[in-house]
């Protein structure tokens, strides 16, 4: 319950940016040809957003979230400060504060480790997604 | 007779935006029969492919239809309802692209494209719809119908991802095919395995085809009628062993004398038709082909020349003909 | 949306250029006795614990936020946009060194980033800039390099190396005008981002030394009053 | 003269990535292009036709150096530019240039037709001061008006786009000009002042063309000499007058009886070819071209033809080239 309000200012922010990126992709895919085609056989406008367009439009978002990651994370130290939440970045800087660097050099650690799974993570969803990708790997 | 599958009367189509309105096609006319083959032949910029969207009603943002209309099956397109047009896509008219590369979804395999496209039919089950997918490529020549319906587009080569965009057209068995360009990517042996396709699936369901191209040997193959198009107008219209073969208005003349398939003896010095295609910002007030007429009369600059028949169903649009009609 | 994000940064930017003619008060002015004042005439948005003027303090805080945030946006900017060109069309070595390098970068968080560089060289804006540019340049460089990667193949290149032109030449004569121009609107987006940035990294102590007037000062030091003065962090947060 | 010689030159693609290749065991590379060899003498040209995907604009690109081939020789003027491994020498790509087939993709988009054409210059002559003379040079040239130099190419059609590609093409005099499809998706005029522009500029400056084409029209006009690639391989080469006359190979004999012609009365004779064009991925024993066939015997799903002389006087890979009968 407590969780709500700092998650909320946390990701609020992302809401207005993600949207942007997501609306720009998706624009471009609608103006694609093989889109028209998808009209050309009167296939329901739901359908030709949600099967044929959305699957394109959201392989940038997918690596954005899985950088994101790493950003929220960084976020999340000014607002686990500002509604006094003991997380992983109130402990790093509240840590760094007494130059108690065995706890930074692991709370780094955690947070780059996190980092470092999440764009695998993200680039086999993208693989899954696209089969052109599926390819090259 | 019965009515024309297709009937398109006084077609005018603007474009507008950023520049001055282009004035895409003026009163465009032509009608395709059950079961005919018909061919519109013009140069790149000549309002071939608008005149397909606007028959798809598919035209892209800017594009105004200011005048005329389109019939299909005697009912006026152009007034239906935007549900009842989506009801006659791909059942009633279909339409395949130039570039099956970009015109299907890449990331979807062409098996689900396919079934999609029956959506319409609640009576057909997911096994019923695979069976019509399998029969439809298996019916272009597709090896190994059952296992490519879960492959992607870009797992085929050129001549069978333009068969796979002709098997989807085909099927919902639509009465009305158009093809746009869809041979200009292939190499000539490909090309010749096409045209006999959709020849092929003419006689077979019955279906008319609008088939849009700027390969005079295409057309040649298979269109029962060819109307040409230049600058947005239609200048000539008939017979295609009339049009290719007693040709009467200068453009079409220029057009097949430039073809260098017709020259036999090898040369490095090919005809061209001198000058340029009017701005079509502002299109010139008399005939539309008059600035690059080797015959222009006075007039030519003038007054816009009237349709007149000189056979028949063969019609050109020209002052020299009618004066010769006189 | 845009337009109304123009319209507030140049507000910014003209509170930035004419503060010191704008401001009704001297922002360094201590006036013990008029402390916590409400917003009201003459003190427009009220003043702080110790008697300075909230709004005169936050035009003068207007030119730093605009200062940090513009340089080094432009810096990091011309940064990101090198190595991203160079990564996308160098070598595949390079590539995956700088990319090695950058992701590196970008997967340590922002504020330890912060703490680290402080903690090397001392609290001050120099240090404030050198961080925030340390965290914008990877997103810069990455999104470079994706949009190089996806130029590499264009035929136009292809042609340019048919005609024997220099890896530098296709950079920064072809390959440069043609990214720049999304990445200048993600920079320019960005600009926002970093003031909110910079005060958030001076509220946590990491910015900005004392008594100069920058926005995340104005914000911690309404915090620590927030119960008996909350306009003064409601004004601090009104940019 | 031979200004070009190309020997055995093969050129492969990964067709999936090295962990895919791994997990599946299936082998990671496809040759394209495999063992090409052709002699080009100076101020000629040579046309290569064939189908869509069997090599044709990938071996354009390796002679520019443009995709690095696996094996081969190339050599030009006498040298061998292409040092072992990397771009070829400076000095080839001042003698060499090419026409790519998509004519305003390949012009940069932020730069004027002015400095596109005399970009060869910056590159290859820097000591070179007065560009816009050169350029307007170039623009008479190809027959367009002078103050296109100030025109980006995103305001030109598609036929003075060609029209720039050939400026640019022969800005330095070149020795030889690779065309890939020069005049493709174009109308039959523009095609042709294409082509009499490049007619022309062969008889003034002796350039040499290497043109690829799927237009048989085209180079029945245009060669001097016609190569038929099928599968990355050349299946018949010679002049082109003999090649159209009397093709040798079955696979060149369908593709010129399937020459589209719009003349009335005129039938074409697509029934001769029949199945798919195979993979390279699984590239058939022997003649790749056999399952195609309809000659094909039992020799030629056992072993690849070695090239030979016909009786027309091309060179043909066939075990059985065909033998031109009178009443044909």
């Amino acid at each position: 319950m407590h969780l709500i309000l700092p998650a909320l200012a946390l990701g609020l922010g992302w809401v207005g940016y993600l949207a942007r990126i997501v609306r720009a992709s998706m624009l471009e895919v609608m103006a694609a040809p093989h889109i028209r085609t998808a009209r050309a056989y009167g296939l329901p406008e739901r359908r030709i957003i949600g099967k044929y367009a959305l699957r394109i439009a959201i392989l940038p978002v997918v690596t954005l979230l899985a950088m994101a990651v790493g950003g929220l994370l960084s976020g999340a130290v000014l607002i686990e400060a500002i509604f006094a939440r003991p997380g992983i970045g109130k402990l790093i800087v509240d840590a760094a504060e007494i130059r108690n660097f065995p706890v930074v050099r692991g709370g780094v650690l955690a947070t780059v480790a996190l980092f470092v799974v999440a764009m695998p993570v993200a680039d086999l969803i993208v693989a899954w997604l696209d089969p052109r990708v599926r390819k090259t790997l | 007779m019965n009515p024309p599958v297709l009937d398109i009367s006084g077609l005018s189509i603007r474009f507008s935006g950023r520049t001055d309105p282009v004035l895409a096609l003026r009163e465009v006319g032509l009608s395709v029969q059950a079961g005919e083959i018909v061919g519109i032949v013009g140069e790149s910029g000549s309002g071939k492919s608008t005149l397909a969207l606007a028959v798809m009603r598919l035209l892209a943002t800017g594009a105004s239809v200011t005048a005329g209309s389109v019939r299909f099956e005697g009912k006026d397109i152009l007034a239906l309802p935007e549900a009842d047009m989506r009801k006659l896509r791909g059942a009633g008219m279909a339409m395949v692209f130039q570039d099956p590369m970009t015109a299907l979804n890449p990331v979807l395999p062409i098996g689900t494209q396919m079934m999609d496209v029956l959506f319409r039919d609640p009576a057909l089950s997911r096994a019923d719809k695979r069976a019509r997918a399998v029969a439809a490529l298996k019916r272009v020549g597709l090896p190994d119908a059952e296992q490519q319906l879960g492959r992607y587009l870009f797992q085929f080569s050129g001549g069978m991802r333009q068969r796979i965009a002709i098997a989807m057209a085909l099927l919902q068995r639509p009465r009305l095919l158009i093809a746009d360009e869809i041979t200009t990517a292939l190499d000539v042996t490909l090309e010749a395995q096409i045209l006999d396709l959709l020849r092929d699936l003419r006689d077979e369901i019955g279906c008319s085809i609008l088939f849009i191209s700027h390969n005079l040997g295409a057309i040649a193959a298979i269109c029962d009628r060819t109307v040409v198009l230049y600058a947005g107008e239609v200048i000539e219209a008939g017979p295609t062993a009339k049009i290719l073969g007693a040709a009467r208005h200068p453009y079409t003349k220029a057009l097949l004398a430039c073809d260098p398939s017709r020259i036999e003896i090898p040369t490095r010095n090919l005809p061209v038709i001198p000058g340029e295609v009017p701005d079509l910002s502002a299109p010139p007030k008399g005939c539309i082909f008059a600035a690059r007429c080797p015959a222009a009369l006075s007039r030519c600059v003038t007054h816009r020349p009237v349709k007149s028949l000189v056979g028949r169903d063969h019609s050109v649009r020209c002052h020299l003909i009618e004066g010769a009609a006189e | 949306m845009g337009r109304l994000g123009l319209c507030l940064v140049l507000i910014l930017l003209v509170a930035a250029v004419f503060g010191p003619w704008l401001a009704p008060f001297d922002p360094f002015l201590i006036d013990v006795s008029a402390k916590f004042h409400p917003p009201s005439f003459p003190h427009l948005l009220g003043t702080d614990n110790l008697g300075r003027d909230i709004l005169s303090r936050l035009i003068a805080g207007s030119w730093i936020a605009m200062g940090v945030g513009m340089s080094t946006v432009l810096v990091a900017l011309v940064l990101g946009l090198i190595l991203g060109l160079i990564a996308g069309y160098g070598p595949l070595w390079l590539d995956y060194l700088l990319m090695l390098v950058l992701d590196a970068i970008y997967a340590v968080p922002t504020v330890v980033m912060g703490l680290t560089v402080v903690t090397l060289l001392g609290p001050s804006l120099t240090t404030l800039m050198i961080v925030v540019i340390v965290i914008l340049v990877p997103g810069y460089a990455r999104l470079a390099r994706t949009a190089t990667l996806s130029m590499k193949s264009e035929e136009f290149i292809v042609a340019l190396e048919s005609l024997g032109a220099s890896r530098a030449r296709i950079i920064l004569v072809h390959l440069l005008p043609n990214i720049a121009g999304p990445i200048l609107i993600v920079a320019s987006m960005d600009i926002p981002t970093v003031i909110a940035l910079e005060a958030g990294l001076t509220y946590l102590g990491m910015g900005v030394p004392p008594p100069t007037p920058s926005w995340g000062r104005i914000l911690q030091e309404g915090f620590a009053q927030i119960g008996d003065a909350p306009w003064i962090i409601l004004a601090g947060g009104l940019p | 003269m031979t200004l070009l010689s190309v020997r055995d030159l093969t050129v492969s693609y990964p067709v999936r990535g090295p962990l895919a290749g791994w997990w599946t065991g299936q082998k990671r590379f496809v040759d394209v292009v495999c063992g090409i060899s052709l002699d080009l003498a100076e101020g000629t040209t040579l046309a290569i036709a064939g189908e869509s995907g069997s090599g044709k604009s990938t071996f354009a690109r390796a002679l520019m150096g443009l995709t690095p081939f696996r094996s081969g020789s190339l050599i030009f003027d006498g040298k061998a530019p292409f040092p072992a491994r990397g771009r070829p020498a400076r000095a080839y790509l001042h003698q060499v240039s090419m026409m790519f087939q998509d004519p305003v993709a390949s012009l940069s988009p932020r730069r004027t037709i002015g400095a596109l054409i005399t970009e060869p210059f910056r590159i290859h002559r820097p000591d070179l001061r007065n560009l816009e003379a050169e350029a307007k040079r170039l623009l008479v040239l190809v027959g367009l008006p002078a103050d296109f130099a100030q025109r980006y190419p995103h305001q030109i059609s598609g036929g003075q786009a060609r029209r720039v590609g050939l400026a640019r093409a022969v800005a330095l005099n070149p020795r030889l000009v690779i065309a890939d499809e020069p005049t493709a998706g174009l109308d039959v005029s523009v095609q042709g002042e294409i082509l009499n522009l490049m007619a022309r500029l062969q008889a003034e400056q002796s350039v040499a063309f290497l043109m690829i084409t799927h237009n048989l029209a085209v180079v029945r006009h245009m060669s001097d000499r016609t190569a038929i690639m099928y599968m990355g391989r050349i299946v018949e080469e010679g002049p082109t007058d003999r090649v159209f006359a009397s093709p040798a190979h079955p696979y060149a004999a369908a593709l010129i009886a399937a020459e589209p012609s719009s003349l009335p009365g005129h039938h074409r004779h697509s029934a001769a070819l029949k199945g798919e064009v195979s993979s390279p991925l699984h590239r058939p024993d022997g003649c790749a071209f056999h399952p195609r066939c309809p000659a094909a015997r039992p020799l030629c799903s056992a072993t690849a033809p070695l090239p030979q002389v016909s009786a027309s006087g091309a060179l043909v890979s066939c075990h059985f080239p065909l033998q031109r009968t009178p009443d044909q």
